[in-house]
């Protein structure tokens, strides 16, 4: 049974709008790659490092091809020749290319063919070695016990991984399901990824694969302790959208923050490069097993979440749709919403639990991730603790699946210890407190809530039509989404975006997507839980 | 965490940062002097990058401010020494063997919340039968023997009831600390106590929520029992001051009347 | 339409048992008077002050009464023949016997009917001055903003009459709607009333009739500069309930604490006193259109609220058979019951809320008082805020009549100025968030909630027939109250009940009676609610 | 309430009484030597009767700690002399009319949220059409002419687009102040706009949720606005200010060429 009697009929109508949209831009997704997804290849073929002056190697490589106008070949077509060409294996290649010991314009291009044999091992070894990743995780969490929905995601951002690593750990002791790691402010603008462990950061811990796999061992290290299997979170967006997917499937991340659209509106992210990036980004995600947490909120930090509140669906659609393309099961596509209603408005909360609810029935397979109250937080920390308490009570009767903590402290800094603390005794608290009363209760037919649904899925469905008229890019160069307009020929990246030539070549979209859209594929994301 | 326990401090988010939270009111009208006044006030508590992060005005003539900053003082960890009930904490089972064997007879005590308190949930959950957090009280222990006088005792009544059926130990409970009421009443305890010159035959023990052991001590009592205290680790207290105390004095009998004790 | 389905023949059921029980004590209160009535009597007919010593006049005149033997004709019979036997007014012949100048035992007795003529002009005089005072109050709550249901409650408690009305008026103008001014620890077991305006007490502030005055001018003049009367309450129970409701009368407060068992359970108070006070002291609150705010909640602070729900709605049940006995319309009947499940308990929200309703169901028409949580607060002024969130959502789901604020700091001490406005804060923006959340949803037929209720209120009816089965008074004795025994002849006070003679006398039950009983008896109670 | 303004305190319930409330984390585990740590640190800090109401371990390597003490430290009101930006805060209207009356042409300001900073609401606040609380913002001030660059804003951008307008103000937002990222950067512009020799040209202004006009004049700015802040407020200090600066320059100029001005 419904809990909001929703107009399906309307749902249809938005879904199909989406898969126009989706089908608008696909041609240039297929029709170009990135300087980033060629890193990316790099990476997945065991190209990591830096140089004297820190440049990470699939940098120094990629820009070289890229010098060299050879790019639009992919740089795999080129490794494979540089291989071939002198006799070596992948690991000597890269150490001589990145070493400048051998320059890729002087490599002998061979043939398709023979590129490929020599490649494809190299290929499908790293796509095992993630599977097998993939494998641990449905062993560590299988049997163990496990929280019960809505799981408990906070974040650290010391800017220091070692003092992350403490700060996770305490979190997770204290009741923690999901430990996000905030990346250090301006990361998303870097066209490179930064290298090894890293301690100095603002606002958050530079994502990188050293860090990745510190804080992957300490939470496997404390979900031993707890008993529960504590997942870790980063971002897979901004430049490095697919080179960060590649080091989170390689360090067994669980959940990726990545969108379709985040760089392009809050980043000023070239929107044909962020479309690109995305799909390939996501492919790998898709095939780590990893779940990806989608930005909807951010429309409601910039615009008003009342008003705004349909963009926030038409955008879940949109999300939803590129994210089927990239073989992404619906049980990984954690849709992202926010509770960000003016807590000075009449009945706020029943307009916020409506929309939860909406989201809740429009997608019930989603592992929706319910994004607290940031905007409307002041200094007043008593205040901030009851918006994030009714915040936690609106995800549980609506029966989220992620929920991230608000912190009392959310307008002041990032989240002490004792900010954390608080923030998961006040969900604890609350979920328990109100388990079942999402089974307890019903809304009014006709009622406020319902035609608040309502209402916002009929602005949606009309805005999604809308879009498919007149395509996506051409939405977003009108400011269709969070009022920020960008042209489709502007803002960072778009440099890296490149035609693939006839004999382009990337052996990764084939071997995931062949498992991907296997029957086999049933990649066990949350557990059995074993409820408490 | 590399912790140097000789320089505590508060942390934030990073060893030694030293970050905390205050909220305070101040008796003025909100102004930018008065949001200076409380970052001041701050700095004067020994924070520095004072944040006052919230400011609100109440009723025209108070302001509240939440303010955060970072503090730099330390606490030398190693350096505290303060005094904890002296005692191994047995269970039920254990502290009955224990009287049996080492006491041989039912330790009797008396309790009550005295002076104009009436809050007894808190002796209750020592005393009574029913006990605490699953534990029975003392009631139900089959070698002691619990009066509960109940609240809003006077302190004479209970001396006097202690007197009379010859306790062991007497146990006063204190709840309300408005104006230091309850150290008074303490206080007017421990000297009728030792006015009717019965102070080195009795334990004298207190209890309640903003009791302390160190508090006890300073007003010359034998114990005390804060938040969270189970009837257990009052009987294990009281059985093993008890013996203690009657071993010391076996000894002290035996060094004054060395002959006759020891024939 | 009923919110929660209960079964009303067990509601009719309780009520009858309660009846009988009423019928059972009946007996007592006709034929007993009390030192405090007494003096009640006195300080009607307007004898105040204190002697030298401090000693109430009140007190030495029933004293001396007393001590003659005289007070089982009532002491307005002998105030009557000593103002004929030495010929002078009333405030002669108090100022007489209180500087013992003439002493009552040598007061000639004059017969019935020449007495109650000079008694009568008085009390019908004090009568029509505390009717006065009701209109007043009427004018001044008719016409002019009000709050929206449920009102805000909240306390001071400096122990300072000067300091209270400083935070009285300041949490009128955060908001607040009614004030309470706690009093000192162990009045309630003075059997006197302390004189003048006092700035020295321990958790409370002494009731007085000058401190009452000092707070009801200082109520009314903030209530002119807010545009919102603010209500004013204090405690009518103890060894001088029935003086109390005088003063109360005369200076205009709005709410008492009243309860018929209060006293008998937490003070030891002696049950005949009680039972024979609070009936004398109940037709003055009604008289004064004052509503009496009973004590369930206490139950909850020694019992567990889960185990014991049911000896609350017994207690209500058993609060309002008698209080309609003293003329009270329900409307004045303010019951109270409280919110003290431990925090900890799966679904808790969910059984107090089912309590909630099925108190508002049972009762109507009262003013139901709700209580906050106060025995599993601890120090931890962050999740007890919270704890008063989820209260205050109880409060506005189940409509609530009087909502006394929890105080994050409740266990800490008694509430300073920023915990009083961070209380009303929380309930402002949790019942505007959540206004009509309650008109928004249904709960489950045969759900957990109805469940609940029905649960409780089967115990507590078959506990009510077992104590009318037996009487209340040997109830109490066995226990079946707070798990408190308490014996028939035990307790404070005794020694004030006295059997009225023959030719007892008092002016004033007559006086009441008959307007309490007459149609025309409608006083104006919540003013106009002109919602904002 | 007859308060001394010399020696402001903190108020409780009772004038004076000093009340204040405390949280922060230790990081040792919790113990009764910890909990005494929590009450050391409060009293260095300079408070009496210091109840530790709540203490709870943290992943059992921290203790967090609730504190309630009374602060001995008072503050004299009577001395706090803290600069304000220096305007009288005119209307919309008022603002237009006075830049008509007293500049005779359009105020040009550049405004950006520089460095790594991507919190643009609060500029987009002051600068944008739709404005903020119900007040425009310069941009639809007929006598403005703003440009909003946005956010990451590298300084030099701001600065060369600041010189290429020929801007009388920029207006400089900063939100995130992890490890006074923010001063650095602040500091950084006021250093260029210096090093570019344009700094009496143009007024510097600064904004965001922990900025102060303190702030602002410490760091050479010519003023700093924080939360709450209303276009309007801002557009009344640039068109008074820039008033102002005109006719100091034209006062300056009359000083130096008396004949030329002064015909
Ligand atoms: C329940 C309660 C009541 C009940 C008491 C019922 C009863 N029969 O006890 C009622 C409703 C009657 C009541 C009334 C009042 N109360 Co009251 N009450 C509380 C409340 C909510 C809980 C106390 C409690 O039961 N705690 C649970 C027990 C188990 O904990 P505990 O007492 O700490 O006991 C443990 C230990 O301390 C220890 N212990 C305690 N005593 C002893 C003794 C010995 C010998 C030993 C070994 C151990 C020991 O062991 C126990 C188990 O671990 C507190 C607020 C709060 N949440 O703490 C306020 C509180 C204690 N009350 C308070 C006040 C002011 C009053 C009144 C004076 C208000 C008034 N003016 O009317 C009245 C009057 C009572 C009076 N004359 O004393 C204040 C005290 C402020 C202060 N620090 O001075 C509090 C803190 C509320 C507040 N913030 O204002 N109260
Ligand atoms: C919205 C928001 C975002 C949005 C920003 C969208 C956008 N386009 O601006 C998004 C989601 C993108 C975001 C991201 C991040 N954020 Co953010 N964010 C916030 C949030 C929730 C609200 C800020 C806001 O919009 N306030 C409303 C405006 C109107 O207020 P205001 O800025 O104070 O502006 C007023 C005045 O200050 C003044 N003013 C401001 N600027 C100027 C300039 C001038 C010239 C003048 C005159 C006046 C003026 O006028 C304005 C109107 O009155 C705050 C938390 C909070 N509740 O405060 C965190 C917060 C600011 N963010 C924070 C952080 C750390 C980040 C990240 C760095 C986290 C990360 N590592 O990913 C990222 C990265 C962003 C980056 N590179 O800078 C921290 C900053 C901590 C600190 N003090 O250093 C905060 C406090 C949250 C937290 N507790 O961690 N954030
Ligand atoms: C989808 C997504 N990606 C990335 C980020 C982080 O932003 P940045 O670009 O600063 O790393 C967010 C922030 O909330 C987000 O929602
Ligand atoms: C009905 C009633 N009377 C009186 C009181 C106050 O108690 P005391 O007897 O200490 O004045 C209460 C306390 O909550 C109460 O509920």
């Amino acid at each position: 049974m419904m809990r909001l009697d929703i107009d399906m009929t309307l749902v249809d109508r938005a879904r199909c709008a989406a898969k126009r949209i989706a089908d608008g831009i696909q041609p240039i997704i297929d029709a170009y790659t990135t300087t980033s997804i060629e890193r990316c290849v790099l990476r997945l073929l065991g190209v990591n490092g830096v140089d004297e002056n820190d440049v990470p190697l699939p940098n120094i490589i990629v820009d070289q091809a890229l010098a060299a106008g050879l790019l639009e070949d992919g740089i795999a077509y080129w490794l494979g020749s540089a291989m071939l060409h002198e006799g070596v294996s992948l690991p000597e290649i890269t150490a001589k290319l990145s070493s400048e010991k051998v320059s890729l314009d002087e490599v002998h291009p061979f043939d398709h063919e023979t590129v490929r044999r020599a490649i494809w091992h190299e290929a499908t070894r790293v796509c095992s070695y993630i599977k097998g990743r993939r494998l641990e995780r449905e062993r560590l969490i299988t049997g163990v016990n496990s929280s019960v929905p809505p799981y408990l995601y906070v974040i650290v951002a010391t800017g220091n991984i070692y003092e992350d690593v403490i700060q996770a750990k305490a979190a997770a002791k204290c009741g923690a399901d999901i430990i996000a790691v905030i990346r250090s402010t301006g990361q998303s603008l870097l066209d490179y990824v930064p290298y090894g462990p890293t301690t100095e950061g603002f606002g958050g811990t530079y994502a990188t694969q050293a860090n990745f796999r510190i804080m992957r061992e300490a939470l496997d290290e404390v979900s031993r302790e707890c008993g529960r299997y504590i997942r870790l979170v980063n971002y897979c967006s901004g430049l490095c959208m697919p080179e960060i997917a590649a080091m989170g499937a390689l360090e067994r991340l669980d959940m990726m923050l990545n969108d379709a659209m985040y760089g392009i509106l809050f980043r000023n992210i070239n929107m044909q490069r962020t479309f690109i990036d995305q799909h390939f980004s996501r492919m790998i995600n898709a095939y780590a097993g990893v779940v990806i947490n989608t930005g909807e909120d951010n429309y409601l930090t910039t615009a008003d979440a009342y008003e705004e509140a349909h963009t926030v669906l038409a955008s879940q659609v949109i999300n939803e749709a590129l994210a089927q393309r990239s073989g992404l099961r619906a049980e990984q596509i954690g849709l992202g919403h926010a509770y960000e209603m003016n807590p000075h408005m009449q009945d706020g909360f029943l307009y916020e639990l409506a929309q939860a609810e909406m989201a809740r029935t429009i997608f019930p397979e989603a592992p929706l991730k319910y994004m607290p109250p940031t905007k409307h937080m002041t200094g007043n920390i008593f205040k901030g603790h009851l918006m994030d308490a009714m915040f936690n009570l609106a995800g549980v009767i609506s029966g989220q699946t992620i929920q991230l903590l608000g912190i009392l402290t959310e307008h002041v800094h990032t989240p002490h210890l004792q900010d954390r603390y608080l923030a998961i005794e006040n969900a604890k608290y609350i979920m328990n407190n109100a388990r079942h009363l999402r089974e307890e209760i019903t809304y009014r037919k006709g009622g406020i809530m319902e035609k608040r649904a309502n209402e916002v899925l009929a602005k949606a469905t009309s805005m999604l039509e809308q879009v498919a008229e007149i395509s996506l890019m051409s939405a977003i160069e009108e400011g269709m989404f969070a009022s920020v307009k960008r042209e489709r020929t502007g803002g960072r990246g778009l440099d890296g975006v490149i035609r693939k030539s006839e004999r382009y070549y990337n052996p990764f979209p084939e071997i995931f997507m062949k498992e991907l859209t296997s029957s086999d594929f049933q990649p066990v994301l949350w557990g059995d839980e074993v409820k408490g | 965490m590399d912790v140097n326990m000789t320089r505590i401090r508060p942390y934030g988010d990073t060893l030694d940062d030293g970050y905390m939270q205050l909220s305070f009111t101040l008796p003025v009208p909100l102004c930018a002097e008065a949001r200076k006044a409380a970052e001041i006030l701050a700095e004067k508590m020994g924070l520095e990058d004072v944040k006052v992060v919230y400011a609100h005005s109440i009723a025209d003539s108070f302001s509240f401010f939440v303010v955060y900053g970072r503090c730099i003082h330390s606490v030398d960890m190693t350096a505290i020494e303060i005094p904890k009930v002296d005692a191994d904490f047995m269970s039920y089972e254990e502290i009955n063997k224990f009287i049996e064997n080492r006491i041989g007879r039912r330790i009797v005590v008396v309790a009550a919340c005295t002076g104009t308190d009436a809050h007894t949930v808190g002796i209750d959950a020592i005393i009574n039968m029913k006990g605490y957090r699953g534990e029975y009280g003392l009631e139900r222990y089959p070698w002691f023997t619990a009066y509960n006088l109940g609240s809003q005792v006077p302190n004479e009544d209970l001396l006097a009831k202690a007197i009379q059926v010859n306790a062991d130990a007497i146990l006063v409970s204190q709840v309300v600390t408005q104006k230091n009421i309850h150290i008074d009443n303490l206080t007017h305890l421990a000297e009728l106590v030792e006015a009717e010159g019965i102070r080195d035959r009795v334990l004298l023990i207190m209890g309640g929520p903003r009791i302390s052991h160190e508090l006890a001590i300073e007003l010359g009592y034998d114990a005390g029992f804060g938040p969270g205290t189970l009837p257990s680790h009052v009987g294990s207290f009281i059985a093993q001051a008890l013996a203690q105390s009657i071993r010391n004095r076996r000894e002290q009998a035996r060094e004054v009347y060395p002959c006759q004790t020891n024939p």
